[in-house]
Formats: structure tokens, C-alpha cells, sequence
């Protein structure tokens, strides 16, 4: 069940397939929807100790996957909607700081953060890309909705992760 | 009378020698001219004359006196100047606290009248064939001796006086946001009043 | 006959009285009482009276952590306060084995005389009032604000400088301060002349003061006179050359003597010790600029300060005589005791009221003031 | 001497002769206010930006002139020594000698040069001010007496330590910090001035006020009794104590904060240790309260745990899974900054009051907790940060990727592993400067030479480590290399591993002080090494729950949850020390505290439901 979501590059590849915004949309709504299912599926996996993070992962997803609902739902937006997208022009370096593990039956705070992370990362390049090769107007100020919104989420894992794994020693 | 701009080189050796006639008095030289004395208490009427009869120390700078209640004893120390010699002899001596009696020096030296009698009033020390142990500062006192350690005139003063009560309106407007005075000076002082 | 039992009864003479001079009198530089009784306008006998000052210096200082004492001493003597403070603060030192840097004892020394000057110009002054003349007490006071607007300038505070500390000077001179003490120093020195004609070489005021309170070099001795008082009966003796202390011994300066022993030999010693205050300052201005250094040797946390266990007995020449501070550490934080000894201790009692019996009423003031005393030196 | 004769009977016409002053314009002040000199001391200005509360002014007020007053809305912080009280003078006592600005710490304080203040006597409580910097009425009259350097009467320059140079203490694990002599203590005890911010920013607060003044007094054991008033770990506190009291020194405002714990080493080391186990013991239960308590971990939480109730007359058994016990602070702190003898001396002391600690138990394995909470009132567990943070980067999993704190483990244990010739540590905290150090230690006295490079990926002035351990690292000879962002281990054909590459950070933290590296790819390295040895950090291993107590323990994000007082979810159980506080010993000590005042209260209440 990991498999479409796991392989976040793999995702990316087949929304930079897609043409339309609602299309694109669409896709995004339904990574949300999956990243959401992975960690809810989690959640009885891992220890007790960490659950709360696998809890507020899903949790923020879920509210990721609201926000593109509504989105394609809105009015004002409808002309646009239909527009047809400039594909991304080249591959950047979006997956370059990834160190994606494998989650294990049982994975640890750690690896939970580092995937989390990775995953935030990707879907955060992805919308700058998509920011920078649509003309300015209001499709564009969306994907950079997008891209700013999954970069406060990773800035708040990032931090997590320094206070976690870097921060918890020295006597 | 001619007087000597430096005390002469001899002068800490001629001295000691000229004092090596009391019994059991010992010196120490607590400067280039200062030289302290101890002696037992007896002896003191002895020293001073010696001291003005022969080395023209005629002038009694002051007799202090400190209080040792711990050894139960009073220190009287007698500054004594030569105009000759411009050499400083401090001659401690010491006393039972109780029942604080001692001979008066105004014989040899006329200010000791003084210096007797604030003692007198203040450590409660009575000094036989001074001429005057009246009151002379604390006319309406009836405490005890105050410069006494035991007495302790902080105490006093925080059972005898109020202190003043100021209200500000900037300290009523800063109790009305919830703070206001956390330490007043007399809460680190001893014995003061809550 | 009278009956057997008759005594009789002795009625003090109507022609008798006893008069308080005190405890507020120009007579004195504060509260104080001479008792005296006059028959006439004789004065039979006289009886010194303190207590009115209700301080207790000496108690005090004994609850005083020793930097805190500094804010105290100069109290002791409101006209001439640097004194009380160099003196307590040598005596700290030398329990404590503190050296005090040089540039520190050149400041001290000037302070020293500029409060010599500042109160012997306000001895002018009361002197000539206890004689009816108010003009010098004008000039005096007025005089002596210009040295209290350089103390104000050197120390923060015009009366109570509370500049010597422990261990040195509490700041360095302002900008340009000796520039501005020498110009005082000049126009003090330009003054003089007028307090001559005014005062010292006034017909009335000699007259006045002439054969008033006069006593012998023996008697002085005897009861234990110091300072300008003990001068004026010629002897030559003062500690700042004697006992020296700071840099005195590094000082060109006369010990003016006279040997009447009155209350005008005493006036004209002061005058004399004045003008060498304005030649002793000459050599101090001249000298400062050319002695750096620090102004205060490092001295511990006053809030943590204990003193090694002992005692020390220090004198300074005040411009009333002979001042002693008897300072005694049992290792405390504190002074265990401090005994001062004023100059005015012996001049207030004993020989004022040895001078004053036998005198006539209208010379009484006189002879107080003419004897410098000051009453919280008694009273401590 | 003088130039008029005393026989010279004056004239009656000199005194005419000052007629002439009748002709000079008489001397004119004008009634309006004027500034007093540059120097005048007048009325307090109070800098409240400056001023943090300390209340020195008012300890030297000879007066009593000067009330503390609390003011709420100005900023309080223990941590950095911050009141929310400022001086209120009564200028019917004060004198305006300015010593109060001679002694201000921050030199918040001066006075101004306005002269007059007056009033009826319907309107005396002017005289009570709260001065702040406008000045007495608001006007402006200029600072007068303000702080001077050489006027300073705080001593702001602390007495210096004696210790071992680089190159004596480089071979060898010997304590590097000589400890202050007996004058030295008491020239730096006497440098307080008590305003007592030590105390509120302590975890375990303290009385560091009270012991600096014993040892300035000479009483040392005085202030070995108030040392254990609240902490049975004062020779280890004494040497490693993160000593935040420092932080919040007020002297530290200007000048160099008291020396508080090298004070409390001196006095404890200047004590005879029986004495301190007498100390220590006093106030110590008569009779034995007949409860028990088992403690799980013998650190600083659990043993300071352990003291207090063995005290309170409790049976206490400490179970540590360990050869020895001391915790963090035996298996983690190299001998050469706490030697293990003081660890052996705070334990002793807190064997001596009655606590039972048996070491090489492991909880889960040789008892379990339910066993352990058959058998007693109450079970405590107090775990410390044993198990090193991996970094996770390609190949880390190289059998020649240490984590710092088993290295150290093995090197207090003494236990053999194979020295690096050149070793590379990834992390910037006190436990990445304990293994640097004690590695090169062991690099120079079996090769003869040191190589040991630090990388990191903040910048060394964020370093989380101590400035004096990266300063004494440097000296030692270690290599740091700042900024290092660490991208994976370099494998040789063969499959050995020949350096760390790491990514330099351009920026840590953006401008909201958040996390938020930033790498430059160009500024790729490698580390060439034959070890890497990964100081990132540290977590608890709290498999000795169990599965079942893990799921029925309530948590708080990753931390198990407790109460105020330290107890978990479960009434049983209670939880103290770095596992629920951070790593830091006096944090630690002060959780111990609060545990065994909580323990206790609740077997005192079974007793009187029983």
C-alpha cells in the first residue's frame, strides 16, 4: 500500500505528466490522500512513545487534502482551471537532499521525520517549479500558496528533527 | 621650646630601654612612630609618669576604651605624644568588665577629666579620683552605657521610632496592576519590625 | 540671740545669674550650650554642655560595613569634613595594608587644604561676628563658596564631599579642574588685602580681640590644646610636618607660631596658616598634572570586606588640631570600634570653661569662637 | 611668622578703605533653576533597560533608603538574571553619597544634577520616588554622578583558575582544573554581591547566596551543609555542572560572572569527606517509615531521589543496569573533567544515609517492573541519555561508525576497542568535545600523535558545547571544522571506510532563529579518516517498560508524560532525569527532588488510608 506514495519521485514524475490544473489538482489532492492513509496506517505500528508524531503527520495531511478539495471546487478559479499548464521545462535538483529510508515494520521517531521530511521537501520544489513556469496571475499565486504551505511544513519537521536528533545531547 | 623635626635614630632604643623599668610590660612597634604597650593594668600609673617625668610625654592625645565582653573585659588605651621625641606610644591596658572600676590619670594629665567622663557615660566604666563623672552628653538618658556591646542601638531605634509611611500615587497605581513593594530596606536589616 | 537651733541660710546673691549660651549661638559652629554663671557681667564659673546633636558617630559606625562609614565621617565636622574623611579612610588603609596610589594622596593633600581654607575663612567670619562686626562673616561665607563650588565640581557634593574612600579618591579631577583652582587660589590671594583692612589691621577688632581668652604654653599643654590654638602659644608643632602623613613631607610650607595665646594670637595663626594653604595648594596644582596613575588602589566588594584583626591610631591636622581616629577590626566586616578624637573634645570643655570663668560676659562668644570648636567632635 | 605684628594695634581708617565695594555691582543669582556641576549627586536616574532587579543598591544603602518595588509588565527572567524590581528611593532618609552608583552591577543607576526638591508637609510622600531615567520631575537636568571605571566598586574580573597547559594534560586523563586555594576562594566568594539571581535561575535552586558568604566567612562546612540542602551531587556539580546560576550572575552583566561552581568544588573539596557524610546525614528519620521504594537507574535524578527518602527514613533500592552507578555523569564524562574518585564520593555519601544500590540489574531482563511493583510502594525510574543519535547518512552503517557515547562507555568500563589513527566526529555539543578529547588523549599516548577532526554543522559560535572545552579542544591539538553538513560516509573499493564527505552550511537557522539549513553543494569535503564517530545526540532506551506498560503509559511527544510532581500516568510509577527533563545534571538533581517529595507525600497518604 506504500508503493504509490513511498516512491515520492515516482509521484512527482506523474504529476509533471499531467496538463490541466484540475488535473493537477486532482493529482495533488489524492498524494495528500495516500501521504494521509501511510500514516494513519502507521499509527498502531509504531511505539506508543512516537505515536504522536505519525498522529500529527496524518493530521496535517488531512488538512493538506481538505485545502486542495476546496480548492478545485472554487469559483473564481474556474476559467483558469481548465488552462492548459507549461510542463516543467527540466529536472532540478528537488530530490537532491533526500536520503529517503526504507520504513521499516517498525520505524522510529527518526526515520518516521526523515521520511516525513523528504516527502515535504519534494512536494515543496515541485510547486516552486510549477510557480516559476506559469505566467503571473492567479494560478500562479496558487502553486506558490502550495509551495509556501508545504514549506512551513517541513520547516516545522525540520525543526523537530534538530530538537530530536541533534539536540538531545551533550551533558 | 625647641622642637625636633624627626625623631633622632636613637630615639626607638632609648625609649625601649627607659620603658624596660616597668615589670612585665611588653612593646611592639606598630610603625616608625607608633609603638604600642602592653601592660598590666597596675603598672599604667608608673608608665605614665616614667613617660612625662622622663621622655616629655606631656601631652595625653586621647584614652580610648573598647568594649570585649567576650573576655568580660574593657581595653583602655592611652595615646600618648611626646613633643621631644614626636614618637606615638598607644599603652593598652585591660580591665575586668565587672565591676569596671579604674584609677583616674587626671593627676599627670588634665584631659583624661574628659576623656574619663565620656567613658564613664558611655561604657559605664567609673574612673576613682576623676573630677567629674557627671553626665555630660546623655543628660536624660537612663539606658544603659550605650557604646556597651550588648546594647544594640538598631533594636532601640526601630522599638522607639516609626517609620515613615509614604503613599505615592505611583505606588498606587502599580499595587492596583498587582505589584508593589517586595523588599523595604528594613526588611534586611536586623531585628526590623514586620 | 538667736535660738540654738538657728542655721543660717545662704541665699545666692540677687546679683547672680546663670545663662545659657546654646545651644544655638554664634559662639559655635552648632548645637551646643555653654553654661555660665555671672555675677555682674563676670562670669564665675562655666559649664560646658553637649548632647544636643543626638548622633552617636562612633556607635553607628560600629553597624557599618567599612566602605559605608565614608558617608558618615564627614558629619563629624560640618566646616572642615575632609579631614574626618582622610583620617578614617588612613586608618582603613593601614589596617588593610592598602598603599594608596600617589596621585590619590596629591588629591587628598589638596582637598586637605582647600577645606583648611574654606574653614578659616568661616572662622574669619565668626570670629568677627562674636565681635559685632557681620561684614567679614559675609565675606567669609561667601568666600568659602567659591572652594564649595570646587568641592561640588571634584566630588559631587558641596558639604559632604564623601570623595575619600578606603583605598584612594571616589573620581578623577574633571577636565580642567587645576585650572579652575588656581584661579580661586588667585582670587583668594587677591582678597586678602581686604580682610586685612576689614578685619586684621581694623583698630576694633585688634582692640577686641586683644588679651581675650588668653592662656600660657603651659596651660595649653596641660590641657591638651592642639592645632592653631596651641600655635598661637608659640609652639611650633603640627603633625602635617611632625606626624607627616600623604605627602606631606614632600611639601614647602611654614608653621606659623604666635605667642600671646589670645583670641587674637589665634586669629592671626589662622590668618598666617591660610595664606601658606593657598602656597602649599600652589605646589599641589603644580605638581598633579605631572603624577598619573591610579586614583584608588583595588579595594574587595564593599558588601564582602573584612579587615584583618587589629587596631591603628591615625592623626591628620585638621584646621581645628589634632584629629585621631582610633579604629579597632576584630576581622569583621565592620569596625569593631571607632573612637574619634576631635581637636575641639578638649578645646570645647576643658579650656573653654577654664577660659571663660573669670572672663566678662560680652567676651564669652568670643572666646568659643575663638577656639574653633566644633560640637559633633565632642558630641559623637 | 607673620606679616602683621601682634603689637600692631591697627588703625580705625583700614575698615574705610573696603568703602570701595560700595562701587562694585553686587553678586546676582538668579532664582531660576540651574544644572549642577557635571559631577553632582542628585537625584537617582534609574536606566530600566539596564537595571534587572538585583537590589545591590540596596544591600549598600547605609540609610535604608531604598525599597524594592515589583512592577508588573517588566520583563522577569530567571534564567537570565532579569527582575521585575526597581529601586524606590526614600529621599528622606538617603544621604546622596552614590554609592549605590559606584556598586550598580549593570550600572543602571546615577544621579542627576538638579539641586532642590521641596514640598508641605501634606505633600511628604514626593520624597518617596521610584526613580526611572526622566529624572526627579520629569525634567531634564543631565546624569551627574554616574559609574566610572576606575570608580567601579564591583570587581568585575574573576580570579583565575589554575590549570593543566596543552601539552601536560594532552597525554594523560588527568583533571585538567586545579581548583581554587584558599584565597583565591575567598577573593572570588567575596566578589558577590548576594542579589541571589543564582538562586532563582538554579534548577534545583541552590543556596548559592548563603554558601559563597560561608566560604567568604571561612566557614566551609557551613556551606557544605547548605550545599546539601539541594544537592547530594556537589562534587559533580562542583566540576560539570552546566551552572546556569553563572548565566545569571548579576557581576556577569559587565564583567566576568562569580566563579559559583568552583566555589562549590572548593568547599567540598576542602571538607573531609567523613565530615560531609556527617553533613550530609544530618536531619536524617530516627525511625524507619517501613516503606519501599525501588528506583530504576542510579544517575543524579534517581540517586538524589534515592537520598531524600532514605532521609525521610524510606527503604530505597536503586537497581542500575551498569557495572557502577553515577549515570551520565560516570559513563559519560571523561576523568579528566570529573574524576571518577569525586562521582565515588557524592554516591558513597549517598550510600551513607541508607540507599541500597545494586548495580548490573537490567530491568526487563533480570526483574521486570511489574515485579518491582509487586514488591514495593512506589518505583521510580530515572533514565539518562545512553543510546547515541544516528545520523542516518550512505553507509553509516560501516562497522567503523561509532556513536560517541558507546566509545565513552567503553573507555570508562576500560574495555579495549581499536584507537582510530584518525577519527572524524560529526556534532558540535560537549558530548562531540568528550570523545574528541579523550580519543586524542588515547591517540598520544599510543601513537604519539593527535587526529582528531570535529565537524559540525553550526557554526562554532552556536556550538551547543561549553566555549571552554572548544577552546581547550583547539588547544589540545583537535581539528573543528564548522559548517560541515554531513552527507555520507566514503567507502573504499575494498569496503573500508576512508572519510566522511560532508556539504557546507551556509546558514543554520533562518532569520526567525528557526532550523533551516542551507547547503552549498560546491562547498562539498571530505574527511578523509579511518573512523567516524557520530555526537548528534542522545535518547532513552525505554524498551525496559515493556510493550503493554509503554501502551498503557499516557506520553508527551516522545517523552513520557508526568505530573508537576513527576509522576506518570500510572499512580504507581513515577519518572525523573534527563529521559523526562533533557540531559543536564542539575536538572536532573532538582527532578530527583521534586520525585521524592511526590513519592513521599503519596506513601504518606496510603499509610493514612490504610
Amino acid at each position: 500500500m506504500t508503493q504509490s506514495v513511498e516512491g515520492t519521485a515516482h509521484g512527482i514524475e506523474r504529476l509533471r505528466g499531467k496538463t490541466t490544473l484540475r488535473e493537477i489538482l486532482e493529482v495533488a489532492t489524492s498524494f495528500e490522500a495516500s501521504a494521509r492513509d501511510f500514516y494513519a496506517g502507521l499509527i498502531p505500528k509504531v511505539s506508543k512513545r512516537i505515536r504522536y508524531l505519525v498522529e500529527e503527520l496524518a493530521a496535517e495531511e488531512q488538512v493538506h487534502y481538505d485545502l486542495f478539495g476546496a480548492l478545485a471546487q472554487r469559483g473564481d478559479i474556474s476559467e483558469q482551471i481548465q488552462a492548459e499548464i507549461e510542463r516543467p521545462a527540466n529536472d532540478s535538483q528537488f530530490s537532491d537532499c533526500l536520503h529517503l529510508p526504507n520504513l521499516g515494520e517498525q520505524p522510529d521517531d527518526q526515520a518516521v521525520l526523515q521520511y516525513a521530511m523528504g516527502r515535504e521537501h519534494a512536494a515543496m520544489r515541485h510547486y516552486e517549479e510549477l510557480a516559476q513556469t506559469t505566467p503571473p496571475g492567479p494560478i500562479r499565486d496558487l502553486f506558490q500558496y502550495l509551495a509556501s504551505e508545504e514549506t512551513k511544513h517541513k520547516l516545522e519537521l525540520e525543526k523537530i528533527y534538530y530538537a530530536t536528533v541533534h539536540r538531545g545531547g551533550g551533558v | 621650646m625647641k622642637l625636633a623635626a624627626s625623631p633622632p635614630n636613637n630615639v626607638s632604643a632609648s625609649l625601649e630601654f627607659l620603658l624596660q623599668e616597668i615589670p612585665g610590660l611588653r612593646t611592639k612597634w606598630a610603625g616608625p612612630r607608633r609603638l604600642r604597650v602592653d601592660l598590666p593594668a597596675e603598672t599604667l600609673p608608673a608608665l605614665l609618669e616614667l613617660l612625662k617625668g622622663r621622655a616629655g610625654y606631656v601631652h595625653l592625645s586621647a584614652i580610648s576604651c573598647v568594649d570585649w565582653p567576650t573576655q568580660n573585659e574593657f581595653e583602655l588605651v592611652y595615646h600618648l605624644w611626646s613633643y621631644e621625641l614626636n614618637v606615638l606610644v598607644m599603652a593598652h591596658i585591660r580591665i575586668p568588665r565587672d565591676p569596671g572600676v579604674y584609677l583616674s590619670v587626671y593627676d599627670l594629665y588634665h584631659p583624661a577629666a574628659f576623656f574619663e567622663r565620656d567613658i564613664h557615660e558611655m561604657f559605664g566604666l567609673y574612673f576613682e579620683g576623676s573630677p567629674d563623672m557627671g553626665k555630660f552628653i546623655l543628660t536624660e538618658w537612663d539606658g544603659p552605657p550605650p557604646m556597651r556591646k550588648e546594647f544594640d542601638s538598631e533594636a532601640w531605634v526601630m522599638n522607639q521610632f516609626e517609620w515613615q509611611d509614604y503613599r505615592p500615587d505611583w505606588l498606587a497605581e502599580i499595587e492596583a496592576k498587582g505589584g508593589g513593594i517586595t523588599t523595604r530596606p528594613q526588611d534586611i536589616r536586623k531585628d526590623g519590625k514586620p | 540671740m538667736r535660738p540654738e537651733n538657728y542655721q543660717s541660710v545662704s541665699q545666692p546673691p540677687s546679683n547672680e545669674f546663670e545663662l545659657f549660651y546654646g545651644p544655638n549661638h554664634p559662639g559655635i559652629e552648632g548645637n551646643y550650650a555653654l553654661k555660665v554663671r555671672v555675677h555682674g557681667d563676670e562670669v564665675t564659673s562655666a559649664r560646658a554642655d553637649g548632647g544636643y546633636l543626638h548622633r552617636g558617630f562612633e556607635k553607628l559606625m560600629e553597624g557599618r560595613l567599612w566602605i559605608q562609614n565614608i558617608a558618615l565621617v564627614p558629619r563629624i565636622c560640618v566646616p572642615d569634613p575632609v579631614p574626618m574623611e582622610v583620617c578614617y579612610s588612613l586608618a582603613v588603609e593601614e589596617l588593610g595594608g592598602i598603599e594608596v596610589p600617589l596621585r590619590a594622596q596629591w588629591i587628598r593633600v589638596m582637598q586637605l587644604e582647600l577645606s583648611r581654607i574654606a574653614a578659616h575663612l568661616f572662622f574669619f567670619g565668626g570670629h568677627a561676628a562674636t565681635t559685632g562686626m557681620y561684614t567679614p562673616m559675609f565675606w567669609g561665607i561667601t568666600d568659602r563658596d567659591l572652594i564649595l563650588d570646587l568641592f561640588e565640581e571634584l566630588s559631587g557634593g558641596r558639604v559632604y564631599h564623601i570623595y575619600n574612600i578606603p583605598g584612594g579618591v571616589r573620581r578623577d579631577l574633571p577636565p580642567g579642574y587645576l585650572e579652575r583652582v588656581s584661579k580661586t587660589l588667585d582670587y583668594l590671594e587677591s582678597r586678602l588685602p581686604d580682610y586685612d583692612n576689614l578685619l586684621f589691621t581694623n583698630k576694633v577688632f585688634v582692640h577686641r580681640a586683644t588679651g581675650i581668652g588668653a592662656m600660657t604654653q603651659e596651660q595649653a599643654l596641660e590641657w591638651g590644646v592642639t592645632g592653631p590654638n596651641l600655635r598661637a602659644t608659640g609652639l611650633a608643632f603640627d603633625v602635617r610636618r611632625d606626624d607627616p602623613y600623604l605627602v606631606y613631607d614632600q611639601l614647602d610650607f611654614d608653621i606659623p607660631v604666635e605667642a600671646a595665646g589670645d583670641a587674637w594670637a589665634r586669629s592671626l595663626v589662622r590668618r598666617s596658616e591660610l595664606k601658606e594653604s593657598l602656597r602649599i595648594l600652589r605646589q599641589v596644582v603644580a605638581k598633579l598634572p605631572h603624577i598619573g596613575g591610579a586614583i584608588r588602589a583595588p579595594i574587595p566588594n564593599p558588601l564582602a570586606w573584612n579587615l584583618p584583626a587589629g587596631d591603628v591610631y591615625t592623626r591628620v591636622e585638621s584646621s581645628k588640631g589634632e584629629l585621631a581616629y582610633y579604629v579597632v577590626s576584630n576581622g569583621g566586616d565592620k569596625p569593631y570600634r571607632v573612637h574619634v578624637r576631635g581637636p575641639s573634645a578638649m578645646h570645647a570643655v576643658q579650656v573653654l570653661e577654664h577660659l571663660a570663668t573669670g572672663a566678662r560676659i560680652e567676651d564669652v562668644a568670643q572666646i568659643m569662637f575663638s577656639l574653633d570648636a566644633c560640637p559633633p567632635e565632642v558630641d559623637r | 611668622m607673620s606679616d602683621i605684628d601682634y603689637k600692631d594695634r591697627g588703625s580705625l581708617l583700614n575698615p574705610l578703605k573696603s568703602w570701595a565695594f560700595f562701587g562694585r555691582p553686587p553678586v546676582t543669582e538668579p532664582l531660576e533653576p540651574r544644572a549642577a556641576s557635571a559631577n553632582y549627586r542628585g537625584f537617582h536616574v534609574n536606566d530600566w533597560e539596564k537595571c534587572v532587579g538585583c537590589s545591590t543598591c540596596q544591600k549598600v544603602c547605609d540609610n535604608a533608603a531604598i525599597t524594592m518595588v515589583r512592577i508588573p509588565g517588566l520583563p522577569v527572567d530567571p534564567v537570565k538574571g532579569v527582575r521585575d524590581e526597581r529601586p524606590a528611593i526614600d529621599y528622606g532618609r538617603c544621604c546622596w553619597c552614590g554609592l549605590c552608583v559606584d556598586i550598580c552591577p549593570t550600572g543602571s543607576l546615577a544621579l542627576s544634577r538638579e539641586y532642590v526638591h521641596t514640598c508641605t508637609e501634606e505633600q511628604i510622600s514626593s520624597y518617596f520616588v521610584l526613580p526611572d531615567s526622566s529624572g526627579m520631575h520629569g525634567k531634564p537636568f543631565g546624569l551627574g554622578w554616574s559609574k566610572t571605571a576606575d570608580a567601579d566598586l564591583v570587581d568585575l574580573g574573576r580570579q583565575e583558575m589554575r590549570e593543566l597547559e596543552p601539552e601536560q594534560r594532552i597525554g594523560n586523563f588527568a583533571e585538567i582544573v586545579a581548583g581554587y586555594d584558599d584565597q583565591q576562594a575567598l577573593l572570588e566568594a567575596s566578589r558577590c554581591v548576594q542579589c541571589g539571581m543564582c538562586h532563582d535561575a538554579c534548577p534545583t535552586h541552590m543556596h548559592a547566596p548563603e554558601y559563597i558568604r560561608a566560604i567568604w566567612q571561612g566557614q566551609i562546612e557551613e556551606a557544605v551543609r547548605l550545599i546539601y540542602e539541594t544537592n547530594p551531587f556537589a562534587h559533580v556539580c562542583g566540576r560539570v555542572c552546566t551552572r546556569r546560576c553563572e548565566d545569571a550572575c548579576s557581576i556577569g552583566k559587565r564583567g566576568e560572572p562569580i566563579a559559583i561552581r568552583w566555589l562549590k568544588r572548593y568547599a567540598m573539596d576542602a571538607v573531609p569527606h567523613e565530615r560531609i557524610k556527617q553533613i550530609a546525614a544530618a536531619g536524617k528519620a530516627t525511625t524507619a517509615s517501613g516503606r519501599r521504594v525501588a528506583i530504576v537507574g542510579a544517575g543524579p535524578a534517581g540517586l538524589t531521589a534515592a537520598f531524600d527518602l532514605a532521609k525521610k527514613g524510606h527503604a530505597v533500592t536503586v537497581f542500575e543496569a551498569l557495572a557502577q552507578p553515577g549515570g551520565m555523569t560516570r559513563w559519560g564524562i571523561p576523568e579528566y573533567r570529573l574524576p571518577y574518585d569525586r562521582i565515588d564520593r557524592d554516591i558513597d555519601v549517598i550510600r551513607s544515609v541508607g540507599v541500597d544500590i545494586r548495580c548490573n540489574v537490567k530491568i526487563g531482563q533480570d526483574i521486570t517492573l511489574e515485579e518491582l511493583r509487586n514488591t514495593h510502594d512506589a518505583v521510580l525510574i530515572a533514565l539518562g541519555l545512553q543510546q547515541g543519535r544516528q545520523t542516518r547518512i550512505p553507509h553509516s552503517e560501516h562497522e567503523k561508525v561509532f556513536r560517541a557515547v558507546d566509545l565513552l562507555n567503553k573507555i570508562t568500563a576500560g574495555e579495549p576497542f581499536e584507537l582510530p589513527h584518525c577519527a572524524v566526529v560529526i556534532g558540535g555539543g560537549n558530548v562531540a568535545m568528550d570523545i574528541a578529547r579523550s580519543l586524542a588523549r588515547m591517540q598520544k599516548q599510543q601513537y604519539g600523535q593527535v587526529d582528531v577532526v570535529v565537524t559540525a554543522l553550526e557554526d562554532q559560535q552556536h556550538f551547543m558545547a561549553d566555549p571552554d572545552e572548544i577552546k581547550e579542544a583547539l588547544e589540545e591539538g583537535i581539528v573543528i571544522r564548522d559548517n560541515c553538513g554531513p552527507q555520507g560516509c566514503e567507502i573504499s573499493a575494498s569496503g573500508k571506510l576512508i572519510g566522511l564527505k560532508t556539504w557546507k552550511v551556509l546558514s543554520i537557522f533562518d532569520e526567525h532563529n528557526r532550523f533551516a539549513p542551507r547547503y552549498d553543494q560546491a562547498g562539498e569535503t571530505i574527511h578523509a579518516c579511518d573512523t567516524v564517530i557520530e555526537a548528534i545526540g542522545q535518547f532513552a532506551d525505554t524498551s525496559l517498560l515493556g510493550d503493554a506498560l509503554t501502551e498503557s503509559l499516557e506520553w508527551n511527544r516522545g517523552r513520557l508524560k508526568i505530573d508537576a510532581a513527576g509522576r506518570t500516568s500510572e499512580s504507581w510509577l513515577w519518572a525523573a532525569g534527563d529521559m523526562v527533563s533533557g540531559p543536564d545534571v542539575v536538572t536532573a538533581v532538582a527532578d530527583g527532588h521534586r520525585v521524592a517529595a511526590s513519592i513521599h507525600e503519596a506513601m504518606s497518604v496510603m499509610e493514612k488510608t490504610k
